[in-house]
């Protein structure tokens, strides 16, 4: 694509199709439907961090009064081992399986033990209170260094460390390692005029979505099986349900409700096995609602992680070695991004010598799900904090000293491949130049810099453009809109097809509707979903301009299509007026049937995003309480469809990042029961805390998006962690290593200055 | 939540009665006013009553007047009316501004002065700008009123005065006269939505020399339940709240403070947070006792 | 020959060998000769990692052509939220 | 024993049978099948419930709806008329102050009665009165924006 195109409708920035629905109450969200004769479901969650089930007593829950089904563990099949693919990012069915409902082990309070459905919650709540459950508790594994610690308990007694060179001879809390590494780092340590080396942690976070998690199930005598939920992903949902209950994927229809929000949470599956199989044994719809706490408890969070970094830098700020150890709290079950985080940290930058080391680590806590550029804001926090340092010690500008070190296209990247065009040098520039950065600085408020990085993906898509017979257009696809991807949908069909924006309706449909599309996550809709949209619209001008070519007794290569229509090509000589969409879809009947354009993909070049963030915090140097004061997020978008929806995703990944820096985390009592498990203390920031949050959309555009897509949605979460951090480690004139920064860890840091 | 029944006696003899007869019964009551704390504990299961009687019918409980000398609030009043109130926030902006931490706008739509009182959290934001404020609380009894301070009212965690079939019926307080004013500031995290882990409240007035003729200083969320500091108040008298004075304050109520440490923050920095919202807090009343306050 | 660079932490399974010169025109042909000599490996890659053909991460590389000058990588699985 | 509760929603009279222990907001979802109130949290600290009784702003979650017996209650899906949306409504779309709009139907019921308490709020005003209203897509500067940009139109000022 060229950066000359010309757009007529990308790039504007009109209302949303599901706009009204949403600002009326009429848009549909997970807890929102209902069947006839529907049962309400409730979950029995243990009491116990980790613990052994040594029997569980259902018979006075299943007399209770309303009560119609009552599930535990050993209704559902054992599942075997195997990779879950596409977008959800590491994971196992068979530990999948475990942490939808435990079978002879707890690995953490509030791990699911039973469900029970009855006529109404408050009998299905009487009832769970009815089921005996005998534990024998285990220890409990609270902290990385408890859990590698030698003579640990075991989370999981056959669990065996993978990636070691040599294989593992004893089972451990360790899941698995990951090495990357490069060049000579002792020499490059040599080389080093200055060597920052410190310790950075971040605390278990959760993504916070204000919609909990909510499905209704129904199986029929058939074995049929209809689910409506609140997901990111109806067909993930589909696969992991139905490998978990051990059915046919074809026997479940999986039905998207509207979602109030997910960041990755809402990637996997925790009440859609437990509602159908209740709804099996029943007869009858389950629907089946999560409370807060159960979210708190049962569903997310973000790994915790402890960095150990080490960087070499020469006089003049160029990275001469750089060293990282990086452990991720896993949760219950293996699959930590850690991964993902091995190939972040030190990607914003070139660097010859470097060693990186990854550990995915057991604790008794909920299985890490995916929170937006899973594993990136933990291990940029660790680089891009040592790289402010770094400038300060150095006396270097922390934007200049970022300019000496960035990658740009044509780079290797440290995990591997060739970089192709990138924007973190023109998001450098611009926040040099931003009037953020060159206006003077209040009294006693400090500035922090960070860059942010996350890869984007590609993954399945699918997309029909059905032509109606006015030539308005419908577009089906199958990625439920978490914010405002129909609006993109629609300006990019507009755009291809040449009709208005107005024109265009688009349908996130269900597993029996639309074709096969991998979840709304890793920043993939836009582009993903995006081509295969444009894709379908490209069919339908192929058929329109074969139609037209047939029309006017003339060959295919001698029309072409403009503006919306058919035109004969310049000089070819025909007697023809332009056909534009709509004359062509009025007579469709007539000429082979109805204009259906379809495309489906595993889409290829996805285009990494950069960031750069800018955070002014000021310091009550009294009580430790950061107030921050002014945050401006610069960011890569490639190509932004509808700039609104871009700046929102800036501005709403701005201020997770902000929260995740000052004041969220679990707080855990020493038996592992989580202490803060609902708004009121798990403290994610309200409108009151925040300014404005400045936005500025750099665009160098993706080659592999025919529009110059990237994706936009994860990358905004990164930079701030450090940016914050980096602020306040300014205006407190102390360095700040460990998240969050709340007023008593502030204080006390004061107190050491 | 369990079970229970629902009433809403719309006179006070009919609320008397009703208390009376349940007593007899031995019903677990519960009075119901805003809400806003008793749903949530009754939705996790913390409280478990018989019957739930909602008192915001009684006409006594929604009363908001100023007879010359006192202020009275009913005691289910709900938030956003009573610092809505003309006088309160005129002579009284330190307690308005205590009401206005109660919770969301949402919570200040129902929540109530007596409600916030009656759950006696030791954080409760506005139990330590009443004390200071030399409020009282006036109780129905079987027999007719009483009345406490509120400073006695609040016997512990969650834990009030009212005997079985009394009810808090209204706060009442002397209207400040002229070089006075009062101050509450809490301490939490975020700005807003949050539970403090130190409250503040101090009501000063000067005498026509400028001098601080009376000092009432209160804390919440460093004791079992918020109380008086009169040392902290003591220190202050005399002076005219100089640096050192409000030294000398802090000093007294970090002593008089016995924090716990939980999630919200340990003893040793909710102690010392404690300091330094006193001196905030006292030099905020002073400001008040000379630019405004009364009127 | 296409040069198939080892991810650091399978070196092991390949005698220690960080890039790989392999005879192949394509995904399949050039997994079939790593197969052969390195059963490990080949078995280490196909379940844990992306396959990354000159700079560009593919999900779905069993129908992809292989040039003589091509530059392979393979990855840890990327997901996202 | 079940409470009979005849009271007025969105200015139409209604009336129900519920259990003593039931809230507004399953009455409003449940019994009358107005779900546009979400409930984000049970403990009023999200607002997500957001509802007007007798004029004033509570949360649905924690209100029980035998108290509403002769009183009138005001939800999101009175808000607009069939005509027209709210200038809120209409200005949330217009800057996008929403993304998975879940929170949305009680940002617009807080936000209405703020501006008709106080037509010409500051930021500040606005962003603390909105407090209780949790967003977690946003980063809340559109729906500040939007909510100033509807007072000014409601002002007559050119928004």
């Amino acid at each position: 694509m060229s950066e000359a195109m010309d757009f007529k409708v990308i790039g504007t920035r009109p209302i949303r199709p599901d706009g009204v629905d949403k600002v009326t109450g009429r848009a549909s969200f997970g807890a929102d439907f209902s069947l006839p004769g529907m049962l309400e479901g409730a979950v029995l969650r243990s009491p116990h961090a980790h613990a052994r089930i040594k029997s569980i007593k259902t018979d006075a829950a299943l007399a209770a009064p309303g009560v119609k089904a009552v599930v535990t563990g050993a209704d559902f099949p054992q599942v075997a081992a195997g990779a879950i693919e596409g977008g959800e990012g590491g994971g196992d069915f068979a530990d999948l399986a475990g942490n939808v409902i435990a079978r002879g082990k707890v690995r953490y309070h509030g791990h699911a033990v039973a469900a029970v459905a009855a006529q109404s919650r408050a009998q299905a709540l009487a009832a769970l209170a009815l089921i005996e459950v005998e534990y024998e508790p285990l220890p409990a594994v609270l902290s990385l260094d408890a859990a590698l610690a030698e003579s640990a308990p075991l989370i999981d007694e056959g669990l065996m460390t993978s990636g070691l060179p040599e294989p593992a001879t004893a089972p451990s809390n360790l899941a698995s390692v990951i090495e990357m590494g490069n060049g000579d780092l002792e020499a490059g340590f040599a080389e080093a005029a200055l060597i920052i080396e410190r310790r950075y942690q971040t605390p278990t976070v959760h993504q916070g979505y204000i919609e909990p998690h909510a499905c209704v199930g129904r199986w029929g005598q058939d074995d049929q099986a209809m689910l409506w939920c609140c997901t990111q992903g109806a067909f993930d949902v589909r696969s992991m349900t139905a490998k978990v209950l051990g059915q046919p994927v074809g026997s479940l229809k999986v039905i998207p409700s509207e979602i109030g929000g997910g960041f990755g949470g809402k990637t996997t599956v925790y009440l859609e096995p437990l509602a159908l199989q209740l709804s099996k044994k029943s007869g009858r719809p389950v629907r089946m609602v999560m409370t807060r706490e159960e979210v708190f408890r049962a569903t997310g969070p973000a790994s915790a992680a402890t960095i150990d970094l080490r960087m070499g830098f020469s006089q003049d700020g160029k990275i001469t070695a750089a060293e990282a150890t990086m452990a991720y709290e896993a949760g219950a079950f293996p699959g930590s991004p850690v991964g993902p985080g091995t190939m972040c940290v030190f990607a914003p930058y070139r660097i010859a010598n470097f060693r990186i080391k990854g550990m995915d680590v057991l604790v008794n806590k909920p299985k890490a799900a995916a929170y937006r550029a899973p594993g990136a804001p933990q291990a940029l926090f660790a680089t891009e904090s040592a790289m402010d340092e770094a400038a300060e010690k150095l006396g270097i500008d922390p934007i200049e000293l970022r300019l000496r070190n960035a990658v740009e296209e044509g780079d290797s990247a440290i995990y591997g491949p060739k970089f192709g065009p990138i924007g973190l040098r023109a998001c450098l520039e611009a926040a040099a130049a931003h009037p953020h950065y060159t206006k003077a600085k209040d009294a006693g408020v400090g500035r922090g810099v960070a860059v942010g990085f996350w890869f984007n993906v590609g993954l399945q898509s699918s997309a029909e453009v059905h032509i109606n017979e006015d030539g308005t257009v419908t577009v089906i696809e199958g990625n439920p809109d978490i914010g405002g991807s129909r609006a993109s949908m629609a300006l990019m069909a507009a755009e291809t097809l040449g009709v208005p924006y107005e024109s265009v309706r688009v349908v996130v449909a269900d597993t029996e509707t639309a074709g096969f599309s991998n979840v709304t996550g890793g920043s993939r809709v836009t582009f993903a979903t995006g081509m295969a949209v444009v894709e379908a619209s490209k069919d339908i001008i192929a058929q329109c301009c074969s139609r037209a070519a047939s029309l006017w007794s003339t060959d295919e290569d001698m029309v072409e299509w403009r503006d919306g229509a058919v035109h004969p090509r310049p000089g070819v000589n025909v007697e023809a007026t332009p056909l534009s969409l709509k004359d062509l879809a009025g007579q469709a009947g007539r000429m082979g049937g109805p204009l259906l354009g379809k495309a489906s993909l595993n889409a290829r070049g996805a285009g990494p995003g950069f960031s750069v963030n800018l955070c002014d915090a000021l310091v009550d140097q009294e009580t430790g309480q950061v107030q921050v004061k002014a945050f401006t997020a610069i960011q890569d978008a490639g190509k932004a469809i509808h700039p609104s929806y871009v700046e929102g995703q800036l501005q709403g990944g701005a201020v997770q990042g902000i929260g995740w820096a000052l004041n969220e985390e679990y707080v855990y009592s020493p038996e592992g029961v989580m202490e803060n498990a609902g708004f009121l203390d798990y403290r994610i920031p309200v409108a009151s805390d925040l300014p404005m949050i400045d936005t500025q959309i750099i665009e160098v555009p993706n080659p592999g998006h025919p529009y110059g897509v990237r994706g936009v949605g994860e990358t905004p979460i990164v930079a701030p962690l450090a940016a914050v951090a980096n602020a306040v480690s300014a205006s407190a004139g102390v360095r700040m290593t460990e998240l969050p920064l709340s007023p008593p860890r502030v204080l006390e840091a004061l107190d050491q200055a | 939540m369990q079970g229970f029944a629902y009433e809403a006696p719309s006179s006070l003899d009919a609320l008397r009665a009703r208390l009376a007869a349940a007593q007899g019964a031995g019903e677990l009551t519960q009075v119901l006013a805003g809400g806003t704390d008793l749903l949530v504990q009754m939705k996790q299961g913390q409280r478990a009553p018989g019957l739930i009687l909602d008192i915001k019918r009684v006409g006594e409980t929604q009363a908001l007047t100023v007879d010359g000398e006192s202020l009275t609030i009913g005691a289910s009043v709900p938030a956003a009316k009573a610092k809505a109130f003309p006088l309160v926030a005129e002579a009284f902006p330190g307690l308005a501004h205590a009401i206005d931490l109660i919770g969301s706008s949402q919570i200040q739509g129902r929540a109530s002065l007596g409600g916030n009182l009656c759950n006696a959290s030791p954080a409760g934001d506005t139990i330590p700008a009443l004390i200071a404020n030399g409020f009282e609380a006036q109780i129905l009894t079987a027999g007719g009123l009483r009345t406490l301070p509120v400073e006695a009212f609040v016997t512990g965690v969650g834990k009030n005065a009212l005997a079985s079939g009394e009810v808090l019926l209204a706060l009442k307080a002397p209207v400040p006269g002229p070089r006075s004013g009062d101050a509450y500031q809490r301490f939490t995290p975020r700005t807003e939505m949050d539970i403090a882990v130190v409250g503040v409240g101090a009501r000063l007035t000067l005498d026509d020399a400028g001098v601080i003729a009376s000092a009432r200083i209160a804390l919440g969320a460093v004791a079992p339940q918020a109380f008086l500091a009169e040392a902290a108040g003591a220190a202050l008298v005399g002076t005219r709240g100089e640096p050192e004075a409000l030294e000398a304050a802090a000093a007294a109520a970090m002593a008089a403070a016995k924090p716990i440490s939980d999630k919200r923050g340990s003893a040793d920095f909710r102690r010392r947070i404690c300091g330094v919202l006193v001196k905030r807090v006292v030099a905020q009343a002073l400001e008040r006792c000379t630019t405004g306050g009364a009127k | 020959m296409a040069k198939v660079h080892v991810p650091f932490d399978l070196r092991h399974l390949a005698e220690g060998a960080a890039v790989l010169e392999l005879r192949g025109s394509c995904y399949r042909s050039l997994m079939a000769v790593l197969r052969d000599r390195y059963p490990a490996l080949e078995a280490a890659l196909v379940r844990d990692k992306a396959f990354v053909l000159d700079g560009e991460i593919l999900d779905s590389p069993l129908l992809e052509a292989v040039a003589p000058d091509s530059e392979i990588h393979f990855l840890p699985r990327l997901g996202g939220g | 024993m079940k409470v009979h509760v005849q009271t007025e929603v969105n200015g139409e009279a209604v009336e129900f049978l519920c259990d003593p222990t039931t809230t507004l907001l399953e009455v409003l979802r449940d019994n009358l099948g107005l779900r546009g109130s979400k409930e984000g949290c049970g403990t009023g600290d999200c607002g997500a419930c957001s509802v007007e009784l007798d004029g004033a702003l509570a949360c649905s979650c924690l209100i029980l709806a035998a108290e509403t017996q002769g009183r009138s209650v005001a939800t999101i899906e009175g808000v607009a008329t069939p005509e027209a949306l709210h200038p809120l409504q209409s200005h949330l779309l217009k800057s996008a102050g929403l993304q998975c709009g879940v929170c949305t139907p009680g940002i617009v019921v807080a936000a209405k009665h703020l501006l008709e308490q106080d037509p010409n709020p500051t930021e500040e005003a606005v962003r603390y009165f909105l407090a209780g209203n949790l967003c977690r897509c946003t980063g809340y500067d559109k729906i500040i924006r939007a909510v100033l940009d509807a007072a000014a139109e409601m002002r007559g000022e050119a928004a």
